[in-house]
C-alpha cells in the first residue's frame, strides 16, 4: 500500500496537517486547563481550515477561520473567562466517575473501529481530486437557487439565537 | 414613453407602496408633505395608467401584454409573479387611480384637522399600491397576497379612529367576516393549483375549459366565489360591510364603495373562464347577486344615517354586479362596477361633505335646507343620485339597463323583475334621502356651509364622470366598453329600447313616489310606518341578520361545547387518567436510570448509534456474502 | 523597471529547476524566498514608519520629534531597536508562562499572513487566491484571539482589561470592515484581489463606494486599535492594555505586529479603493508603495489631532451607526447594480 | 497517494476524539467545545466527498455551511445557557447541574 515514489509534496502537507489537526484536537479533550484546551480547540479549527484549503475550498476554508477561529473560539474563550472560579489548572478534568469514564471510552473507541472498519470495507473507486475552484459562484448560485428556503431558515435560525442568547445570557431583571 | 411605460407597468402599484415606505418611514412628522408626496404619486400612478390603458385600447379588441419572471425555484416549486395588462385591468386601473387621486385631494380637506393626517395618507397609499397590485396580477398567488393586503388596509382604515369602540370593533368585523371568505378562497386556489398544476391565468384559460370533471370543479369554484363573497360582501357575509362607515368617509368612498369592494366582482370576471364553464357555480353566484341586490334595497328604505343607506345601496349595486357576472353578461358587470365607481363615490364624498359640514352629524332627520347653504355639494349629490336611480342619459342608467337586458336575454325572467324592482327601491331610497337631507324642513341645515374648493373640486370632477362615463357603453358609441371586455362565454344582448324605457319609467317612478311622501307630503311616511310596524322593525334591524349571527355562534359554540365538555370529561379524562397511572407506574420503575447526567444520557443515544451501526453493517454484510 | 522584481523571481526558479530540483519543489522555495523578502521589508519599512510617524506627530504638536541621532534623527529607531534587544526578558512570576510566551509570536505571524493576498504590484502577490478579500478579513479577525491570549496570559488585571476591551472593539468592528468591502466586491463581482485591481482601470473605487471607505477607514482605525479608537491601550487609564507587562524584544514584537497590520490594511485600502498598483509612469510596485504611505500619513493624522472615544461610545458607534450605515451602503449598491444593468451601462 | 479515504479516517478520528471529550469531560463548555469537534469532523467529510466525487455540484460545501452556521447558532445559545446555569449554580460542571435529578 505505502508506495515511496508515489509520495508527493501534497502527501507530506497533508499528513503534517492532519497531523498537527489531531494532536490539536487531543489536546483539546486531555489538556486539565480549559484556557489551554480553547487554544488547542483554535488550532484545530485552523488545521481543519488548512484541510479545507489543500481540497481547493478555499471559501470553506476561510469561512472556517473566520466563523470558528475568529468568532466561535473567541466566544468560548469570554465564556471561560467569566466562568473561572477555581484554579485554571484544574477546570477541565475527566469526570471522577470511573464508570462514565470507561464506558465514554469504550463506546468510543467501539465507534471509531466501527467507522474506520466502514471506512476500510468500502470499496472506493479511483477518484481525482477535483482541482479548479469556482466554488464561490456555484455556491452563490446553489444558495440562492435551489436551497434558497434552507437559506432564509439559517438565517431566521442565526437571528434567532442571537436574541435568545443574549436575552438568556442576560437574565432575568429583578425589581 | 407607452413603450417604457409597458414593461414598466410595476411602477403603477410601486410608485404608491413608495409613497407609503416614504410616508410611514421618513415624513411622517410633516403631515402635509406627506400628503403632497402621497398624492403626487398616486396621481403619477394615475397618468401611467392612462398611458397603459392607451396602450392597451389602441388595437381592436384590445391588446394583451403578460409579462412574467421567476421568483423564486427550486426543485418541485416554481413560483412566478407578473404582470397582466389587457383591458380588464385597463379599466381598473383606471378606476382605481383616478378614484384613488380624487379622493386623497379630497381628504386634504376632509381630514385636515386629523391628528393622524400622516398616517391617514401612509394607508390609503398602502391600500392604493395593494389594490393596484390585486388588478396588475397575473395569477392567483399573487392575486391572493394583494388580496389580503388590501384587507389589511381595510382593517385599519376603517379602524383608523381606533379610540372609537365602534370602530375598532366594525374593523375586526370587517377583518374576521373577511377571512372567512378568504379561507375558501385560499382553498380554491390550492385545488387550482393541485389540479392543474398553475395559477396563471394565462394557463388556467387553457386548461380549466377542457377539464370535465364537475364533480371537482363545480367544489372548486364555488369555493373560489366564497372570495369575492367576502370581499364583496354578498349576502351571508355582508354584515361587516355597513359597519365599515365607522371609518372616515373618504375611506368609505374610495374602499367600501369604488375599488375594494368591486375586487370581488373583478376576481369573478377575471376568472370569468372558470366560472362560466360550470353552470351551477353560475346560477349560484347569480342568485346570491340578485338576493343581495333586493336584500340591501330594502334595508336602505329605512335606514336614516347617511352613510348606512349608502353602504345598503352599495351592498346592493354589489349584488347588482354579482348577478351581472352570474346570468353570464359579464361586459354589463364591468361596466356597472365602473359607472358605479364613480357616481357611488361621488355620492359617498358628498355624504362626506355633508357630515363635515354639519360637524359629524350623520342622521338625515336632522338634516334639512342644505340645497340653501351648499349648492355644489346638493348637485353634485343630485348628479350621482340620478345616475345610482338609473335616470337617462347617466352614466347608471347605461350600465344598470345593461344587466336587466342581460338578465332578461339569457331567459332569467325572475332576475329581470327582481332587478327592475331593485332599480325602483333604489330610485326611492336615494331620493328619500336627498328629499329628506337636502330639501327638508328641518332647521338644522342652516348652520351649515359649503365645504372648500379642495373638496368640491373633486366632487364636481366625479359628477362630471357619472354624467359621461356611462356613455362608452352606450349605443351612441357603438358599445365601445363591450368590445374590449367581453368574454367568449359571456353573453352580449342586443339592447331593447322596450327594457330601456321600462326602467327608465320604474327609475322615475320611485323618484316621484318619493317626492310624494317627503317632499310633497302627501302620505305620511309616519302613517305608512305606523300601518307596516312589524316589516318596518324588520328592516330598521337589518332583518336581524347580526342577532342571527351571534345567536347561532351561541347556540352552535355553546352546545358543541356542552357535548365536548361531556366526551373530555367521559372519554378523553379518563384515558387520561389511564395514561397518568400507568405513566406513574413506569416512572416508579424506570426512575433510577434518569441521573440527572446528561453525560450518561448522551451514552445511551451514542450506544443506541453504535448498535444502530453494528446492525447495519452486518446486514450490508451478509447481503454481500 | 516594471518586471524588475518579476524578471528575478523568474530568474531564481528557472535556475533552481536547472540545478535538477523539480519544478514543485522549485516554487515552494520561491515562496520561502518571497516570505523572506517580505519580512525583511516589512522590518526595514516600520523602521522607517517609526520615525515618521514620530516626526509627524511631533509637527502637528509643534515639537521637532526626534532631532539628535543622524539627520533628521533618522537613526532613533535603529537605536531603539537596539535598546529593546539588550534589555532584560522579564516574565512576571504569576503569569502563565506558555501563553504568555507564543502571544507575541502568534501576533507577528498572523500580521504577515496578511501580506499573503496583497498584490504588490502587477502579477506581483504570494498568492493569487480566489477569495482574497475574505482571507484578509478571515486572517485579520485572529490577531483578536493574540490580544486575549497576552491579556490572559499576563495574569495582571489591566492587561485582561486592555484585552478584553480590544477584543470586543475587534469583533465589533470586524462586521462593518466586512461590510464595507462588499460593497466594492459586488461591484467587481469577484472577491479575487487582481481582478479588483483591473476593476478599476478606468476608475477608482473611492469613487463609486465613497461611503464605503469612509466606513473602511474608521473600522480599520478600530481594527488596529489606533487612535482616536485606541480605548484597549490607554496609557493613562490602563497603563498600557494587554502589553502592560510585556518589556524588551516581546514588546518590540507587538508593536512591530502592530505597524505591520497598519501598513496591511494600508495597502488593502489602496488596492480596493485607490486602484491598486495602476498608475502612470512609474512602475506598478512603486505606486501601491506611494499609495499605502499616503493612506498612511492620513491614519497618522487622524490618530495625533482626534481625542480618545469613551468605550461604550465607541461600542455603540459600531453597532448603531456603522453597521446600519454599510448594509445601507449594500442596499444602494446593488440597487445601484441593478440600475445600470436596466439601463444598460454595465 | 492520499486520497478520500484519508480524509475521512481524519474525520472519523476527530469525530471519535470529540465523541470521548463529550462523554467523558466535566465542565460544560468543554462539552460544547468537542461537540464542535464533531461538527468540524462532519464538515471535512462533507467537503471532501463533494471534491472527490461531484464534479459539477457544491451540495458537500454549501452542507458544510449550513453547519457551520447552526454550530455558530449552537455555540452563542449553548453558552449562554452556561453563562445563564453559572448564575444560579456558581459552577459549570454538569455534574452539579442536577435541579432535575430525582
Amino acid at each position: 500500500m505505502f508506495n515511496i515514489s508515489a509520495f508527493s509534496l501534497y502527501d507530506a502537507v497533508f499528513i503534517v496537517i492532519a497531523g498537527v489537526t489531531l494532536l490539536a484536537a487531543l489536546g483539546v479533550v486531555l489538556l486539565p486547563n480549559i484556557i489551554y484546551s480553547a487554544l488547542s480547540l483554535i488550532l484545530t479549527f485552523l488545521g481543519v481550515a488548512a484541510i479545507f484549503f489543500q481540497l481547493n475550498s478555499g471559501f470553506i476554508g476561510v469561512i472556517q477561520i473566520l466563523v470558528y477561529a475568529g468568532a466561535i473560539s473567541i466566544l468560548i474563550l469570554f465564556a471561560v473567562m467569566l466562568l473561572m472560579n477555581i484554579e485554571p489548572g484544574r477546570t477541565n478534568l475527566p469526570t471522577t466517575r470511573l464508570k462514565a469514564l470507561f464506558a465514554g471510552g469504550g463506546i468510543t473507541a467501539m465507534f471509531l473501529t466501527a467507522l474506520i472498519a466502514a471506512i476500510g470495507f468500502t470499496k472506493w473507486p479511483q477518484l481525482q481530486l477535483i482541482t479548479t475552484d469556482n466554488s464561490v459562484e456555484m455556491l452563490a448560485e446553489a444558495m440562492l437557487g435551489d436551497y434558497v428556503i434552507a437559506f432564509e431558515a439559517a438565517a431566521i435560525l442565526l437571528l434567532a439565537s442571537v436574541i435568545g442568547a443574549i436575552l438568556i445570557a442576560k437574565g432575568v431583571q429583578e425589581k | 414613453m407607452i413603450e417604457f411605460i409597458l414593461p414598466n407597468a410595476w411602477l403603477i402599484p410601486f410608485l404608491p407602496f413608495l409613497g407609503f415606505a416614504l410616508i410611514a418611514l421618513f415624513i411622517h412628522r410633516w403631515p402635509k408633505i406627506s400628503a403632497g408626496v402621497s398624492i403626487a404619486f398616486i396621481g403619477t400612478a394615475f397618468i401611467f395608467s392612462l398611458l397603459v390603458a392607451s396602450a392597451v385600447f389602441s388595437e381592436p379588441g384590445g391588446a394583451v401584454y403578460e409579462f412574467t419572471t421567476r421568483w423564486l425555484e427550486m426543485s418541485g416549486l416554481k413560483v412566478d409573479m407578473g404582470l397582466l395588462l389587457d383591458p380588464l385591468s385597463a379599466v381598473m386601473l383606471i378606476v382605481v387611480t383616478s378614484i384613488a387621486t380624487l379622493v386623497q385631494i379630497y381628504s386634504i380637506g376632509y381630514m385636515k384637522e386629523d391628528p393622524g393626517f400622516a398616517s391617514y395618507y401612509a394607508y390609503q397609499s398602502l391600500f392604493a399600491a395593494s389594490m393596484l397590485g390585486l388588478v396588475l396580477s397575473n395569477n392567483f398567488g399573487q392575486m391572493f397576497v394583494f388580496w389580503e393586503l388590501v384587507g389589511i388596509c381595510s382593517y385599519f382604515l376603517i379602524g383608523f379612529w381606533f379610540g372609537l369602540p365602534s370602530a375598532k370593533n366594525a374593523a375586526i368585523k370587517a377583518f374576521v367576516t373577511n377571512r372567512v371568505g378568504d379561507f375558501g378562497f385560499l382553498l380554491g386556489i390550492l385545488f387550482l393549483q393541485i389540479i392543474f398544476g398553475t395559477l396563471a391565468f394565462s394557463g388556467l384559460a387553457e386548461a380549466v375549459p377542457e377539464y370535465t370533471n364537475m364533480a371537482v370543479l363545480v367544489p372548486v369554484a364555488l369555493l373560489l366565489f366564497l372570495g369575492p363573497m367576502g370581499k364583496s360582501a354578498q349576502f351571508p357575509l355582508h354584515v361587516w360591510l355597513p359597519d365599515a362607515m365607522e371609518g372616515p368617509t373618504p375611506v368609505s368612498a374610495l374602499i367600501h364603495a369604488a375599488t375594494m369592494v368591486a375586487a370581488g366582482v373583478y376576481l369573478v370576471a377575471r376568472a370569468f373562464f372558470i366560472f362560466s364553464s360550470v353552470p351551477e357555480a353560475m346560477t349560484v353566484i347569480a342568485v346570491i347577486g340578485g338576493f343581495t341586490a333586493l336584500f340591501a334595497a330594502t334595508i336602505a328604505l329605512v335606514q336614516n344615517d347617511i352613510k348606512r343607506i349608502l353602504a345598503y345601496s352599495t351592498l346592493s349595486q354589489l349584488g347588482y354586479m354579482m348577478m351581472a357576472m352570474g346570468v353570464g353578461a359579464m361586459t354589463a358587470g364591468m361596466f356597472h362596477l365602473t359607472t358605479h365607481a364613480f357616481f357611488k363615490s361621488l355620492l359617498f364624498l358628498g355624504a362626506g361633505s355633508v357630515i363635515h359640514a354639519m360637524a359629524g352629524e350623520q342622521d338625515i332627520w336632522k338634516m334639512g335646507n342644505l340645497h340653501k347653504k351648499m349648492p355644489v355639494t346638493t348637485w353634485t349629490f343630485i348628479i350621482g343620485a340620478l345616475a345610482l336611480a338609473g335616470i337617462p342619459p347617466l352614466s347608471g342608467f347605461w350600465s344598470k339597463d345593461e344587466i336587466l337586458l342581460g338578465a332578461f336575454a339569457s331567459g332569467h325572467y325572475g332576475l329581470y323583475i327582481l332587478g327592475a324592482f331593485v332599480a325602483f327601491l333604489t330610485a326611492f331610497y336615494m331620493f328619500r334621502l336627498i328629499f329628506v337631507a337636502f330639501f327638508g324642513s328641518n332647521k338644522e341645515g342652516e348652520h351649515a356651509h359649503e365645504s372648500p374648493g379642495v373638496m368640491t373640486m373633486p366632487l364636481i370632477i366625479l359628477a362630471v364622470a357619472a354624467v359621461f362615463v356611462g356613455f362608452v357603453n352606450s349605443p351612441f358609441m357603438h358599445h365601445v366598453f363591450g368590445e374590449f371586455i367581453n368574454h367568449p362565454m359571456g353573453i352580449q344582448p342586443h339592447p331593447s329600447s322596450m327594457i330601456m324605457i321600462s326602467s327608465s319609467l320604474i327609475a322615475v317612478a320611485g323618484i316621484v313616489l318619493a317626492w310624494l311622501i317627503y317632499q310633497k307630503q302627501a302620505i305620511s311616511h309616519l302613517a305608512i310606518r305606523e300601518r307596516f310596524k312589524g316589516i318596518h322593525q324588520l328592516l330598521q334591524n337589518k332583518y336581524y341578520m347580526d342577532e342571527f349571527y351571534a345567536r347561532m355562534g351561541q347556540i352552535f359554540v355553546y352546545g358543541a361545547a356542552q357535548v365536548m365538555f361531556w366526551f373530555d370529561i367521559h372519554v378523553i379524562n379518563a384515558f387520561v387518567d389511564l395514561l397518568a397511572r400507568f405513566t406513574g407506574k413506569s416512572g416508579d420503575t424506570l426512575k433510577y436510570t434518569e441521573d440527572g447526567q446528561v453525560q450518561n444520557y448522551a451514552l445511551y443515544m451514542v450506544a443506541g448509534a453504535l448498535i444502530l451501526v453494528v446492525v447495519a453493517t452486518m446486514a450490508a454484510v451478509s447481503v454481500i456474502a | 523597471m516594471e518586471h524588475l522584481i518579476t524578471n528575478l523571481f523568474l530568474f531564481f526558479t528557472n535556475w533552481l529547476v536547472s540545478l535538477g530540483l523539480p519544478p514543485v519543489w522549485a516554487d515552494t522555495a520561491l515562496l520561502i524566498v518571497k516570505w523572506t523578502l517580505i519580512v525583511i521589508i516589512i522590518i526595514l519599512n516600520i523602521t522607517i514608519l517609526i520615525w515618521l510617524e514620530r516626526k509627524v506627530s511631533g509637527f502637528f504638536q509643534e515639537r521637532l520629534g526626534p532631532n539628535r541621532l543622524g539627520p533628521f534623527g533618522a537613526f532613533q529607531t535603529i537605536a531603539d531597536a537596539i535598546k529593546l534587544m539588550t534589555k532584560e526578558d522579564i516574565v512576571p512570576c504569576a503569569a502563565d508562562k506558555l501563553i504568555f510566551k507564543t502571544a507575541p509570536m502568534f501576533f507577528i505571524v498572523v500580521s504577515v499572513l496578511l501580506y499573503t493576498v496583497i498584490p504588490m504590484g502587477k502579477d506581483l502577490q504570494v498568492i493569487d487566491m480566489n477569495v482574497g478579500v475574505l482571507f484578509f478579513i478571515s486572517i485579520g479577525s485572529l490577531s483578536t484571539i493574540a490580544i486575549l491570549m497576552a491579556g490572559w496570559g499576563s495574569n495582571n488585571k489591566w492587561s485582561l482589561m486592555g484585552a478584553v476591551r480590544s477584543v470586543a472593539q475587534m469583533v465589533s468592528y470586524a462586521i462593518p470592515l466586512a461590510f464595507s468591502l462588499l460593497g466594492v466586491v459586488m461591484i467587481t463581482g469577484s472577491m479575487n484581489l487582481q481582478d479588483i485591481v483591473e476593476a478599476q482601470k478606468n476608475v477608482w473605487f473611492i469613487i463609486l463606494q465613497p461611503i464605503a471607505f469612509i466606513t473602511y477607514f474608521i473600522a480599520a482605525t478600530a481594527e488596529l486599535n489606533r487612535g482616536p479608537f485606541d480605548m484597549p491601550e490607554a496609557e493613562q487609564e490602563l497603563t498600557g492594555g494587554a502589553y502592560t507587562e510585556y518589556t524588551g524584544m516581546r514588546w518590540a514584537l507587538f508593536f512591530l505586529a502592530e505597524y505591520t497590520n497598519l501598513v496591511a490594511v494600508s495597502a488593502l485600502m489602496a488596492t480596493v479603493f485607490l486602484g491598486g498598483w495602476q498608475g502612470p509612469w512609474l512602475p506598478s510596485w512603486l505606486w501601491i508603495i506611494i499609495k499605502t504611505y499616503g493612506i498612511i500619513l492620513v491614519f497618522f493624522w487622524v490618530k495625533w489631532t482626534f481625542p480618545r472615544i469613551r468605550m461604550d461610545h465607541l461600542m455603540s458607534f459600531s453597532w448603531k451607526f456603522l453597521v446600519p450605515v454599510t448594509l445601507a451602503n449594500i442596499l444602494l449598491t446593488g440597487a445601484g447594480i441593478y440600475f445600470f444593468q436596466w439601463i444598460g451601462w454595465c | 497517494m492520499i486520497g478520500l479515504p484519508h480524509y475521512l479516517l481524519l474525520g472519523a478520528f476527530l469525530f471519535s476524539i470529540g465523541l470521548f471529550g463529550v462523554l467523558t469531560k466535566r465542565n460544560a463548555i468543554a462539552v460544547l467545545m468537542s461537540i464542535e469537534l464533531m461538527l468540524n469532523a462532519v464538515n471535512i467529510n462533507f467537503v471532501a466527498a463533494n471534491k472527490y466525487v461531484a464534479v459539477n455540484d457544491v451540495t458537500g460545501q454549501l452542507l458544510a455551511i449550513f453547519v457551520i452556521v447552526v454550530a455558530a447558532a449552537e455555540i452563542a445559545v449553548g453558552l449562554a445557557l452556561i453563562i445563564s446555569i453559572f448564575r444560579q449554580r456558581k459552577t459549570v460542571e454538569l455534574n452539579d447541574f442536577n435541579l432535575l435529578k430525582w
